[in-house]
């Protein structure tokens, strides 16, 4: 394989019970064609320091492990080429205003349970004649972008309102909820929209579009925010 | 609970609400006050002579009130945006309503001697109606 | 800059460079704009009410009014008329959003809003002109 | 220490699928995963999931027969019948049943799920949502499980399986986050745990796929089947090997030789691009050697002609991994692709309802092998295994009522415990010089290259003796370092003596077995011998090493006969 060029991998190193502070430690790496933060990585880990802690698992960018912040953005290290970086220098930290666990590794566990906050699951009616609900394209193309999401904690880590309040419930968890909501096979929205009727709900966006701009899967949960609000204010109207 | 879900719809609408009134309501204040006659002087006889239209002076206490609601609840989602607890929330928001209705009557206030002939303010005209019964 | 980045973050141990001005992208940047702007005038408001309070009569008034026909107060005028401006567009933008309308193309719609306000404001300084006196 | 009734070790679709069957019947169930589930690699599955529903146009006259005939022929005759009958049986209904908890499926016009053809079958019978369907299955089961308040225990790695007496009584898992060391009680235990495919160089599989459940079943006494069966994916991306679903293939595309020919004409003219996984493979694999292949060592899986509004609509994941991995567009240009090691037809041995030797342990999904793929498993396949399976687990756990009687045995899970933390402390203090990542490499280049599409008795024994040396030089591997907090390279280096154990198995079967059955093509014996060889292999684990002995295969509608397509 060509050697495309040396990056320099700074890496952010922190085990919050054994370290004063963080600290970034630099990894000289050799760039080969095609390779990603996440191979410098785990290049680093099987020569360089083999105490590195990182999340990491299907390679391409489904599964939601490798989020990190890397130069400046919120990324999937597997998705993001070194070749394409601009500059000798490659910085790579965990997901921002999360809780460290060690190095690159923050703790999920708040972010799942926001998640399982909202109803995320399917309250059906059995259908009929025991097959499948009938379901037409066109209903289904109204959650394609929704069901895309990986769960990555990107979109929660980038959004300012989930920095200050961590009892908001955050893109993902709402997109979630949307998801759901515009399911034409649901039959608890209502139950659902009472859930994210919260000033720490649907409420808290400020559509400032950090979870758009970063989410990796392209989806758009501001979309999905406004959504559910258009459906609050409309379904308060019809209760009168 | 319910209650406090419906603070943050109710908060969310007003602020629009409001929001569509102050572009109406100070439009048509900069446009009376500066576009109409652009370059006349504003004296105080032109201000009296605008606040006798019923109407216009209507515009500008739906301004006064709007803008008291929609500035004074901005704060409070910006205390919520820096993220402000809930027990500092909660004072915050009672602290705001006082403002908010003591600003409304102060600006109402200082609105009178447009709106009186005698060019006193309320409270004075008040209490001087108090003296003379 | 990233290396400058870099620089301060390992002088400062910190980890916050999420912060850094840089990477903020251009919704970040207008919903600061728009708390600042609505601070902004908020203090406006108060004070006009003041200045309108403690000045009751007509020859204070006038007087007041007089003072103001200055060119630096003109500037601070439009300065305010810019920021109102900013502040009302982009809370158009907003309850767009709201609307459901332009959620997909939020920089092409704030860019163009800000155009249709930079209009504006210059539209508004052409009046205004003559109001400062000696003009 | 914590006990359940029942715990499944592995998140995946199997796994979840097993735990919310058991936790339907009211049962204390908990999932233990390495990962969190939704990172589980079932995600990255992406074509489909088989069921005779007669949805697409064309597929109107399948059914459960057809589909468990297309199963059992396109595994070479070495799948067990009664098996796959009862998965191709129950298909439809799990399919509904997904449907029925929020699976997104793609729809035809009408509103019923989508189906499309896919590689060894007669009909389209393969639902799927566009290219990401173990992805939206997976995220279904997983809020399922939410719903159910399903105990999990993320980022949990079992390091052994506490069997005394034939009995399962729990297991030792390591935690990541905290770097502590627990026993776990249970009634019974579910191994979901998924393949080895980081054995292999060149694969498709997540980097945490290095299949340690089935060593720890191996040590705890439990026989592996059929291991030499390894599946290659005959499209993966040049380089990177991340796996272009035979979906691309299934909705049209070609495969492309350097002179331009289509070249599968010379292969199975009649299925062209949609036969068999083993087929295939060995097809580009033969115009690779044979230098029919471009500069790269590719041949291209070219999509073109069908259009950008039909790749973006049904290829989109596709179209993401070429653009990010190689920065081509499939709409633009062809993707170069070569084999891959993408699958473990073999694994733990167990029956229809994953009963295993042990009593209280069960094996489901891809670390299994109730033998439904056979020597060669069919695209599509793998999921419905796996719900198909994990329903079944659920429900037969439940019925047998283990987990009541058993009380928990905290001496017996104590011991192991104290086994497991001395091992790690042998690691820990490890005097060698030997670099596990070189070990590693070592052997997944071995693997690749000697035991890979192509198997010849000379170079199996090559692969045989370079396995025995890394065994060898395993013993004196270096010190691990770090504390024990999220320490990858404890867990790294503790998996690989399980992936060198397990390699040494898949050599050695491969070497017994002198005929070619569907993925596994012995050079030197390139025919099906059914006289000698239709039978399973079965290892079990033994101080002097692994132990062979045989099984027959249940042949119950479908005789034997010439692989024809």
């Amino acid at each position: 394989m060509v050697i495309e060029k040396k990056v320099i991998l700074e890496v952010f190193r922190f085990d919050p019970e054994v370290d004063k502070g963080p600290r970034y430690d630099s990894f000289t790496i050799d760039v080969k064609k095609g390779m990603t933060v996440l191979e410098g990585l785990l290049h680093i880990l099987d020569v360089q320091d083999h105490s590195l802690a990182l999340r990491f698992a299907c390679r391409e960018g489904v599964c939601g492990s490798c989020a990190m912040f890397i130069n400046g953005s919120y990324r999937l290290a597997c998705q993001t080429q070194l070749e394409a970086l601009k500059g000798r220098r490659v910085w790579v930290g965990p997901l921002p205003h999360m809780p460290v666990i060690k190095d690159l590794v923050v703790d999920m566990r708040p972010f799942f349970e926001k998640v399982g906050l909202v109803m995320p699951w399917l309250e059906a009616l059995s259908a009929p004649s025991g097959k499948e609900h009938l379901q037409s394209p066109q209903q289904r193309s109204i959650i394609n972008e929704a069901v895309d999401c990986i769960l990555c904690g990107i979109c929660h880590s980038s959004c300012p309102m989930t920095w200050t309040k961590k009892d908001y419930l955050g893109p993902a968890a709402l997109t979630k909820a949307y998801r759901f909501v515009a399911d034409s096979r649901d039959v608890a929205a209502a139950n659902r929209l009472a859930l994210v009727n919260s000033e720490d709900g649907v409420w808290r966006c400020r559509t400032v579009f950090n979870c758009a701009e970063a989410c990796p899967k392209n989806i758009n949960p501001t979309d999905a925010i406004e959504s559910l609000r258009r459906k609050l204010v409309s379904g308060r109207r019809k209760s009168r | 609970m319910r209650s406090k879900a419906e603070a943050g719809l109710l908060a969310w609408i007003l602020q629009r609400v409001t929001a569509v009134l102050l572009f109406f309501a100070l439009g048509i204040h900069l446009w009376v006050t500066h576009f109409v006659e652009p370059g006349k002087a504003i004296t105080f006889e032109s201000v009296v002579s605008r606040m006798q239209n019923p109407l216009l002076m209507s515009v500008d206490l739906t301004l006064l009130a709007a803008a008291m609601f929609h500035g004074l609840n901005g704060v409070r989602i910006i205390a919520l945006d820096f993220g402000i607890g809930s027990r500092g929330l909660r004072s915050l928001t009672w602290f705001l309503v006082i403002f908010g209705v003591v600003g409304f009557l102060f600006g109402v206030n200082a609105l009178w001697p447009f709106l009186s002939t005698s060019g006193r303010p309320l409270l004075e005209e008040a209490w001087w109606s108090l003296i003379r019964s | 800059m990233s290396g400058l980045r870099s620089a301060a973050a390992r002088i400062l141990g910190t980890r916050r460079t999420d912060l850094w001005p840089t990477n903020f992208k251009l919704g970040m940047w207008v919903w600061f704009l728009h708390r600042l702007t609505g601070v902004i005038i908020l203090l406006y408001l108060v004070s006009h009410l003041l200045v309108i309070a403690f000045s009751r009569s007509v020859s204070s008034f006038d007087s007041l009014m007089v003072f103001f026909r200055r060119p630096v107060i003109l500037v601070l005028e439009l300065l305010l008329l810019a920021v109102i401006i900013f502040h009302t567009l982009n809370g158009l933008r907003i309850m767009l959003f709201d609307l459901g309308i332009g959620i997909r193309w939020q920089k092409a719609l704030f860019w163009g809003l800000m155009g249709a306000g930079a209009l504006m404001l210059a539209f508004s300084a052409i009046i205004l002109l003559p109001f400062v006196s000696g003009a | 220490m914590e006990s359940h009734q029942v715990l499944i070790v592995g998140g995946g679709l199997a796994g979840l699928r097993a735990a919310i069957a058991v936790a339907d019947a009211g049962r204390d169930v908990a999932v233990m995963s390495q990962v969190h589930p939704v990172r589980s690699h079932s995600v990255a599955a992406q074509g489909g999931i088989n069921a005779p529903l007669g949805n697409a146009e064309g597929g109107k006259d399948d059914s459960w027969e057809r589909h468990a005939y297309d199963t059992v022929r396109g595994s070479d005759f070495l799948a067990d019948q009664d098996v796959v009958e009862v998965m191709s049986r129950e298909a439809a209904e799990v399919i509904y049943e997904l449907e029925g908890w929020g699976a997104p499926f793609s729809r035809t016009p009408e509103g019923r799920i989508a189906q499309r053809p896919f590689g060894g079958a007669e009909f389209p019978r393969t639902c799927y949502a566009a290219d990401k369907t173990g992805r939206l299955l997976m995220h279904t089961l997983y809020e399922q499980s939410m719903r159910r308040r399903i105990r999990l225990y993320p980022e949990w790695m079992v390091l052994s399986l506490v069997v005394e007496n034939g009995l399962c009584l729990g297991v030792v898992a390591y935690h990541m986050l905290t770097g502590e060391l627990a026993c776990l009680a249970t009634g019974s235990v579910v191994f979901a745990t998924g393949g080895y495919g980081q054995i292999y160089g060149r694969s498709t599989n997540s980097q945490f796929n290095t299949g340690s459940g089935m060593a720890h079943a191996y040590y705890a006494g439990v026989p592996l089947k059929d291991m030499e069966f390894v599946q290659f994916h005959p499209t993966t991306l040049i380089g990177s090997n991340i796996l272009v679903t035979e979906a691309a293939r299934g909705e049209g595309g070609y495969l492309i030789n350097n002179k331009g020919e289509r070249f599968m004409k010379d292969y199975v003219p009649k299925l062209m691009e949609l036969g068999p996984r083993d087929i295939v493979a060995r097809a580009i694999q033969t115009e690779i050697n044979e230098g029919r292949c471009f500069d790269d060592g590719s041949v291209y899986l070219d999509l073109r002609h069908l259009g950008e509004k039909k790749i973006v609509e049904r290829l989109p994941e596709v179209r993401s991994n070429c653009l990010h991995s190689l920065g081509i567009d499939p709409v633009k240009r062809p993707i170069p692709v070569q084999p891959g090691q993408h699958y473990s037809m073999g694994g733990i041995d167990c029956n229809v309802d994953g009963e295993t030797l042990v009593k209280g342990f069960y094996a489901v999904g891809e670390c299994a092998c109730a033998s439904v793929h056979g020597a060669n498993r069919l695209g599509g396949n793998s999921l419905l295994d796996t719900v198909v399976f994990g329903r079944r687990v659920g429900r037969k756990i439940t019925e047998a009522g283990t987990g009541e009687s058993s009380s928990p045995n905290g001496k017996a899970l104590e011991r192991a415990k104290g086994r497991v933390e001395g091992w790690l402390k042998e690691l820990f203090s490890g005097s060698g010089d030997e670099e596990p990542a070189q070990l590693r490499a070592e052997l997944k280049e071995t693997t690749i290259e000697k035991c890979g599409i192509f198997r010849d008795g000379a170079v199996l024994k090559e692969a045989l003796s370079k396995v025995t040396e890394l065994q060898g030089r395993y013993k004196k591997l270096r010190a691990i370092r770090g504390g024990r907090k999220f320490n990858h390279d404890m867990t790294r280096a503790s998996d690989l003596g399980g992936m060198l154990d397990r390699a040494e198995v898949i050599v050695r079967g491969a070497l017994a077995r002198e005929e070619s059955r569907g993925a596994h093509y012995r050079m030197d014996f390139k025919a099906r011998d059914d006289v000698r060889w239709l039978k399973h292999t079965m290892v079990q684990h033994a101080l002097e090493g692994p132990r062979f002995s045989y099984k027959p295969v249940a042949v119950t509608r479908w005789k034997p006969e010439v692989r024809k397509y």
